[in-house]
């Protein structure tokens, strides 16, 4: 009987439904691989079983019975635990407290047993192979180590499973050896292990069973053996091209934008691309790839250790978004929430923000001239709200980011990055975006679109970069650019193995 | 030697740091000592120094407290009001009733300073008012009592009993009695947040918020035990000051709250929360009390007292920041050492 | 119609003006001179320069930092004033260049916070004493008293009849001025955007570092001529002046409507907070009250402020009423990842 | 809860605050013959109380209303509210003693200006902003009084310091002027003052700085402090020192605050007058003034109740001034028989 089971478990956020009808099982002693594009329901999924979130419908069983994860300390109680790309730690504490934090061991005299605690803590880190002490300050550790550190967390715990989200982004190749004789470890223990990744390498060689999910609907569960990278490739993609996606022809112009050799230690390394005027670029690749991070080098906003960026035929250091702005270069970030928006400020407000000295006279602010701004894009992107004044936090998840897209154009760039701009957002918002987007390339915009969506990337770019790893694998046109040879320059998967 | 701190792992470094503020503070008092004492000659005598561990029990004792909130990522500005309160409560009881026996009265004072302290925890865990703002009304509202009580009638050190008087006077095996009860708390205060589980999950809670509170750590009551401790601990300095300073008035310990403050921050204890330790306190209160009385022994004008604790404060920070910068700079360069992406690795 | 945050505004605001009503009333029957013209004009005058440095720290909490180092520039600087006075200088000249000191001051603070990124409570409680440290080391103890008329009349003047004092112009011009600056202005824009999120206003090309300098650089010239009307009203300069004040200054901003974590907060919610607490502090002045006792009720009306104001952003937000720590400056990568966790959740 | 409910219970709350604050106010005003406001330096300095009775036992037998309120720290600046809070409540005589002449003068002006008189005792205001300044005693004797008893305790040999109150203080500023004037006479040749150390009046402060004043000058022999604060916490810093007898100790005190550092042998002899009295002389001289029997010029004569007559003169160069009389001296011998 299987330790943890999803019967016909469903949650849709806002109309979009994230997870539809799934049901599958986890057995105990076993690394269950569970693989999908991005927005295949992945990390909605672990959200439910870690009970940061609760299913709209379906039952989470638990050797058979039925529970109801309502919160995180639940989900502990149960035994299931789950570890991020950058696990979260009480950086000032040792590693020995780190593992014991809220529940010290105690002595006869009902004081903290420290010598329990790090004789404990040292047999688990004994038992993962781990080269640091318990007393070791976590502050110095680096992120592999802050890994093993949560799962000495999860075993001191005795947690039956375990959930890693792409473990590996940000790892070394001895690290991630390290951490699958770790695994192993686990899996001997009997402890269950959840491994998402997009490295479809690391999947086979690791996991027992493979579960593919794709749109939120659950594809297949087989045993590892019987799925080749290939297959799972296949499974993964196919998604439906129904939205059929408007893409204006435009006509290409001479490079605009020019980077060459980019660079950022330990990130990103030689990216180079041309962007020309009209042309959409799409970057693909899967989540750690450092696309967003190579966007944001660009715009400023994180410090660029090589390389170099002409715009125009001129040459550009990106001081900061403000110097990036006035050489007419606009970056549309992935966190909307933290990012995107001032989300207690009204519609208009958030609109002007980017070009705020276009629109006052001597530094002093036109309102009028702000709230027209703001209702020709609330027009142009038929955002559905009362009016201008209207708090940006009180708007549907589609509508904000409509109102971040339109606070970018209203900064009239030549060359916009948009980062995940259709993330999340109902059916109907992506139409409307992807409209507007290829409109305004018609018009002699230049575009640079990171998205994980295949669909979107191929039915909109005229060509298609791909980033693995922090590097520019391949690039493909558009005729060239199938679903299949995205996925596999993406996963690092090569013909023969296919 | 910078050679090897740059071959030092991230590990070390960070032990490193852990200790650094120890031995910093401990390095500036012998700078200090060494200045001091070739310029001013009696500053090396042990009458001198029997001044010093007087003047700094009180510091130390409600510097412990102080500690406890500060690691919670809170402040407590009103100690100084609460060491006001207690001062005169228990000069109050002394003048009225010279029977009752001294420790008795110590009790009292922290039990009001206790009270005192459960006040500013409730405001801020349970009300949401943010410390600073919690703790500076507070300050206006305990110091407004204290006057209220005090009604003009000074208690001056003719109406208390020769008992009371005499404990600051008294020096047991040469060390002032204030400056062993200051040891005492010292102890005490270190031994607990060592050994006592909801003392340690100041450390966490301060140290992240939010793992704090996914961990199971029931954060607000916690916060409220803090500042409790930091009113009882100042409920004990009143006591201490009103021997100290047996004439009293509503002015007593005014702005007390920033000498307590500047030693815990040269303490080591981070203005964030989550580390610092007792023994750094002390040896800040230490340091700050003799450069105070060496600044006197060279006849300094008595403000260059104030604007050193100031100083001292944003000094005590930036070197902080940048220590803590530095060292996630060293984890950052470490990192990309290790994580060449080699393409050749993709095509195994 | 009226967007939310404007209704809810003015709702706070008229709850200040409901409040001033009512202690006027509290005062009246207190004592039958209250409510004579002269005696109401006169109500704010000692408080004025209380009302300027609440105007400087009102820029400064906006954007999501905090100054306790106002009243040791304003004493700082009025030191100086005075000494350079003393020593010969045109009154003018010489408070001309006890301003520059104070925006000095200010730049200290501005450059510790905005540049190196420092926590601005650590760093203006560490200013707060060094300044103060400044002020008696610049002038101990024997105050300087000997201002002519034609400067002291701005702080205890009086015009039509000596009736109307002229501090409360300075007040009302600079309230007027300031609000102008606040709310007209592309500046006073950005403040309210770095206040309510500064990652996103940095991303929207709003020069982040240079406007936080700038508003500790205002704190700091607005306790400068707080304090030069300070010596008007007094008619001296000593190294204690305003040591007291800090509670009335932070009463006055965030009674007036100023959010403590940054981002929201009014103007003319702040000169009416202001206006309330004058009214207040000369009701119990009436009443006999000891400046102690006054201090208890200005610290429970502090408090009731904060309180009122979390009731009311938790029935509009129908959210946890308020962080209970802040967030801690400068977001460690671990903590972009709880982010990252939770952007899914709620799109 | 719905949000209009909200606000208007808040509205509610802070009415019904207003309200309580309403009973807390106690101040009547009663129509009788003069009303005379009392400003000391500040409430809760015992020797201020005493003056503040004495000037109450006045206005009963003058059937005046004597109100007795000031700041409780030390500081001109906080005078300045209780000034024009006098002036709107209508009271017809302030009379105040400042640490701080020039921060009060403005404020006591505007009073003027609107008919109010200005009496100043013990601690004198600028000149031109008071009719009447009521002296205690003869500040030279005061000054040369206090160095003598000095001399005699320390037999005219050795380093002595001065711990005074403000040093905007007219009074102590004074005072210590007469004192620099006798010590500069050959008997005190080989007595040298070396510091004038200010305690604010503040019990705390003035106790840090009599310590700093025995760690900074290790073989001072003498303190004098010409302010009941100062004396009291110079006394207990030495019985705390231990050094009580080898550094003498003299200036202006209260016997009941000295009595038990006298006996201890802390003190052998310091002086002050009368404090109650002080208060019922400048209640009188008010009264006087109000009636118009005194104003100010030199020469004019009045009966202060049981005290007897009083003659206006120009003393130690400040005019017009009314003195109460010489100062008592207090010494173990004589200490039991005073009780103030």
């Amino acid at each position: 009987m299987s330790l943890l089971e999803l019967r016909g478990i469903s949650k849709s956020y806002g109309g979009v439904r994230a997870v539809d009808d799934v049901s599958f099982g986890i057995e105990p002693g076993t690394v269950h691989a569970l693989v999908g594009e991005n927005g295949a329901g992945k990390s909605t999924l672990v959200k439910l079983v870690t009970g940061v979130i609760q299913p709209d419908d379906g039952d989470l069983l638990i050797d058979g019975e039925p529970v109801w994860i309502g919160d995180a300390q639940t989900a502990h109680r149960l035994g299931i635990v789950a570890m991020y790309q950058e696990p979260t730690v009480f950086p000032d504490l040792s590693v020995a407290e780190n593992v014991f934090a809220g529940r010290h061991p105690r002595s006869r005299l009902h004081t903290v047993d420290w010598r329990g605690m790090e004789d404990e803590a040292m047999r688990i880190l004994r038992e993962l192979g781990v080269d640091f002490g318990p007393g070791t300050p976590v502050r110095g550790l680096g992120v592999a180590d802050r890994q093993l550190l949560e799962i000495a967390k999860a075993l001191s715990t005795n947690a039956r499973l375990l959930i890693m989200d792409e473990p590996t982004a940000a790892l070394s190749p001895n690290e991630v050896d390290n951490l699958f004789a770790t695994v192993r470890k686990l899996r001997e223990r009997g402890v269950a292990v959840v491994y998402i990744s997009h490295r479809l390498e690391e999947v086979a060689a690791l996991a027992d069973t493979v579960t593919v999910l794709r749109d939120g609907r659950h594809i297949d569960t087989k045993p590892a053996g019987e799925l080749s990278q290939g297959e799972i490739i296949r499974l993964m993609v196919g998604r439906s091209l129904d939205a059929l996606f408007p893409k204006e022809e435009a006509e290409i112009g001479d490079v605009v934008f020019r980077a060459d050799g980019l660079t950022r230690r330990g990130v990103f390394a030689d990216i180079s691309f041309e962007l020309r005027r009209g042309e959409i670029v799409g970057l693909a690749g899967f989540v750690g790839a450092g696309r967003t991070e190579v966007a944001r080098s660009i715009f400023g906003v994180d410090p660029l250790d090589g390389g170099r960026i002409e715009i125009e035929g001129r040459p550009f250091r990106p001081r900061s978004p403000r110097a990036a702005l006035r050489r007419g270069l606009a970056y549309l970030p992935e966190d909307r929430l933290h990012e995107g928006l001032v989300q207690p400020m009204s519609i208009s407000d958030n609109t002007s923000m980017a070009v705020l000295p276009a629109l006052t006279a001597g530094g002093f602010l036109r309102p009028r001239l702000e709230r027209s701004l703001a209702r020709r894009f609330m027009q142009q992107l038929s955002i559905k709200a009362t009016s201008p004044a209207q708090v940006v936090r009180s708007l549907s998840g589609g509508n904000q980011q409509k109102v971040v897209l339109g606070k970018w154009l209203a900064a009239e760039p030549r060359i916009l990055i948009l980062d995940e701009p259709t993330h999340g957002v109902d059916v109907g918002t992506k139409a409307d975006v992807h409209r507007t987007i290829s409109h305004l390339a018609a018009q002699g915009l230049t575009i640079l679109l990171i998205s994980s969506e295949l669909p979107e990337i191929l039915g909109m770019s005229d060509r298609v970069l791909v980033m693995r790893e922090g590097r520019l694998v391949t690039e493909l046109s558009r005729d060239e650019a199938t679903q299949e040879n995205v996925i596999q320059a993406a996963a690092g998967v090569t013909e023969e193995a296919a | 030697m910078i050679a090897r701190v740059r071959a030092m792992r991230p590990q070390e470094l960070a032990a490193a740091a852990f200790r650094l503020r120890e031995i910093g503070i401990v390095l500036a008092l012998l700078v200090v000592i060494v200045f001091f004492g070739a310029r001013a000659s009696n500053f090396l005598s042990v009458s001198n120094w029997q001044d010093i561990a007087q003047n700094v029990s009180i510091v130390v004792v409600v510097a412990v407290g102080e500690t406890m909130v500060v690691l919670t990522r809170n402040i407590d500005l009103s100690v100084g009001s609460i060491v006001g309160l207690c001062g005169y409560l228990v000069a109050a009881t002394l003048a009225h009733h010279p029977g009752v026996p001294v420790e008795v009265v110590a009790l009292i004072a922290m039990a009001a300073g206790l009270g005192l302290g459960l006040i500013n925890g409730l405001l801020v865990a349970v009300a949401r008012i943010p410390a600073i703002i919690a703790t500076l009304a507070t300050l206006a509202i305990y110091r407004g009592i204290d006057a209220e009580i005090t009604g003009g009638k000074n208690i001056t050190a003719s109406q208390l009993p020769d008992r009371f008087l005499s404990l600051a006077a008294s020096k047991p095996l040469g060390f002032p009695a204030l400056a062993w009860i200051a040891l005492g708390v010292a102890v005490v205060g270190a031994a607990t947040l060592r050994f006592v589980p909801w003392a340690r999950d100041f450390y966490a809670i301060g140290s992240n918020p939010d793992a704090a509170r996914f961990a199971g750590i029931p954060a607000g009551r916690r916060i409220i035990i803090a500042f409790a401790l930091s009113g009882a601990l100042a409920g004990l300095g009143g006591f201490l000051f009103a021997s100290r300073f047996p004439t009293l008035d509503s002015g007593a310990a005014n702005g007390f709250e920033l000498t307590v403050i500047t030693a815990v921050v040269i303490g080591g204890v981070n203005v964030f929360g989550g580390s610092g330790t007792v023994l750094g306190v002390v040896l800040g209160a230490v340091l700050v009390a003799t450069i105070s009385n060496g600044f006197t022994l060279l006849r300094l004008d008595e403000f260059w007292k104030i604007f050193f604790n100031g100083f001292a404060i944003v000094a005590a920070v930036t070197i902080d920041s940048l220590v803590t910068r530095r060292l996630q700079e060293a984890l950052r360069r470490r990192r990309a050492e290790l994580l060449v992406p080699s393409p050749a690795r993709a095509d195994a | 119609m009226k967007s939310l945050t404007l209704r809810i505004l003015l709702r706070w605001e008229t709850l200040l003006v409901v409040a001033i009503i009512a202690v006027g009333i509290w005062s009246a029957t207190l004592s039958p001179f209250f409510l004579n013209r002269a005696n109401l004009l006169d109500l704010v005058t000692p408080y004025v320069f209380v009302g300027l440095m609440a105007f400087g720290l009102t820029f400064v909490v906006i954007t999501g930092e905090i100054d306790i180092s106002i009243c040791s520039t304003l004493a700082a600087s009025i030191v100086s004033f005075a000494q350079i006075f003393a020593a010969g200088v045109n009154v003018w000249a010489a408070a001309l260049i006890g301003l520059c000191i104070a925006g000095g001051l200010g730049l200290v603070n501005g450059l510790l916070i905005g540049v190196l990124n420092l926590p601005s409570l650590a760093v203006t409680l560490g200013t707060l004493a060094a300044y103060s440290g400044l002020a008696f080391v610049v002038l101990s103890g024997e105050g300087v008293a000997t201002f002519p008329e034609s400067f002291t009349k701005y702080g205890g003047g009086y015009l039509a009849g000596n009736e109307l004092p002229i501090a409360l112009l300075v007040l009302v011009a600079f309230a007027l001025g300031l609000g102008i600056v606040l709310h007209g202005t592309r500046f006073g824009r950005y403040l309210y955007a770095i206040g309510s999120n500064r990652e996103a206003a940095r991303l929207s090309g709003i020069p982040v570092t240079r406007v936080r300098v700038t508003v500790f650089v205002v704190s700091g010239l607005m306790a400068g001529i707080a304090g030069l009307v300070y010596v008007g009203y007094f008619g001296s300069a000593r190294a204690d002046a305003a040591s007291t004040s800090l509670l009335d200054v932070v009463t006055a901003v965030v009674l007036g409507g100023v959010g403590i974590f940054g981002g929201t907060g009014s103007m003319p919610g702040v000169l009416l907070a202001l206006i309330l607490v004058a009214e207040v502090r000369s009701g119990m002045q009436l009443a006999n009250l000891s400046g102690q006792l006054q201090n208890i009720v200005i610290g429970v009306l502090l408090l009731a402020a904060i309180v009122a104001g979390n009731l009311i952003s938790a029935a509009r937000t129908g959210s946890r009423p308020a962080r209970l720590h802040r967030r801690r400056k400068g977001v460690t990568a671990n903590a972009r990842a709880d982010a990252q966790v939770l952007v899914d959740s709620n799109p | 809860m719905h949000k209009r409910t909200l606000v208007v219970l808040t509205g509610l709350a802070v009415v019904v605050a207003a309200a309580v604050m309403a009973t807390l106010g106690t101040a009547g005003t009663a129509k009788t013959h003069y009303k005379i406001f009392i400003l000391p330096k500040a409430t809760g300095i015992p020797v201020f109380t005493q003056n503040g009775n004495g000037a109450k036992k006045a206005g009963k037998e003058l059937g005046d209303v004597v109100t007795y309120n000031g700041p409780t720290t030390v500081s001109g600046a906080a005078q300045v509210p209780f000034i024009n809070n006098a002036a709107r409540q209508g009271y017809n005589a302030i009379v105040i003693s400042t640490p701080d002449a020039n921060a009060v003068a403005p404020a006591l002006k505007r009073a003027a200006a609107r008919g109010v008189k200005i009496i100043s005792y013990d601690g004198d205001t600028a000149r031109d902003a008071r009719t009447i300044f009521v002296a205690p005693s003869t500040n030279s004797l005061i000054g040369q009084y206090e160095v003598q008893w000095m001399g005699a305790q320390i037999n005219y040999k050795g380093q002595i310091a001065i711990l005074s109150a403000n040093a905007t203080s007219a009074n102590q500023n004074t005072w210590i002027t007469f004192m620099k004037q006798e010590l500069r006479k050959s008997k005190y040749k080989n007595m040298e003052l070396v510091k004038i150390a200010y305690g604010n009046d503040d019990p705390t402060t003035s106790a840090q700085q009599a310590q700093a004043l025995l760690q900074s000058y290790p073989n001072l022999k003498g303190i004098i402090s010409p302010t009941t604060v100062g004396i009291q916490a110079a006394a207990q810093e030495l019985k705390q020192e231990g050094k009580c007898g080898k550094v003498q100790l003299t200036g202006l005190g209260l016997p009941n605050d000295m009595r038990k550092y006298v006996k201890s042998g802390c003190t052998t002899k310091f002086g002050l007058w009368n404090e109650s009295n002080l208060g019922y002389l400048a209640a009188y001289v008010a009264h006087n003034v109000l009636d118009g029997k005194l104003n100010g010029t030199l020469g004019q004569s009045f009966k202060a109740g049981t005290l007897g007559t009083f003659k206006v003169a120009k003393v130690d160069g400040n005019s017009p001034v009314v003195v109460l009389g010489p100062p008592l001296v207090f010494t173990p011998q004589n200490i039991d028989k005073y009780h103030f």
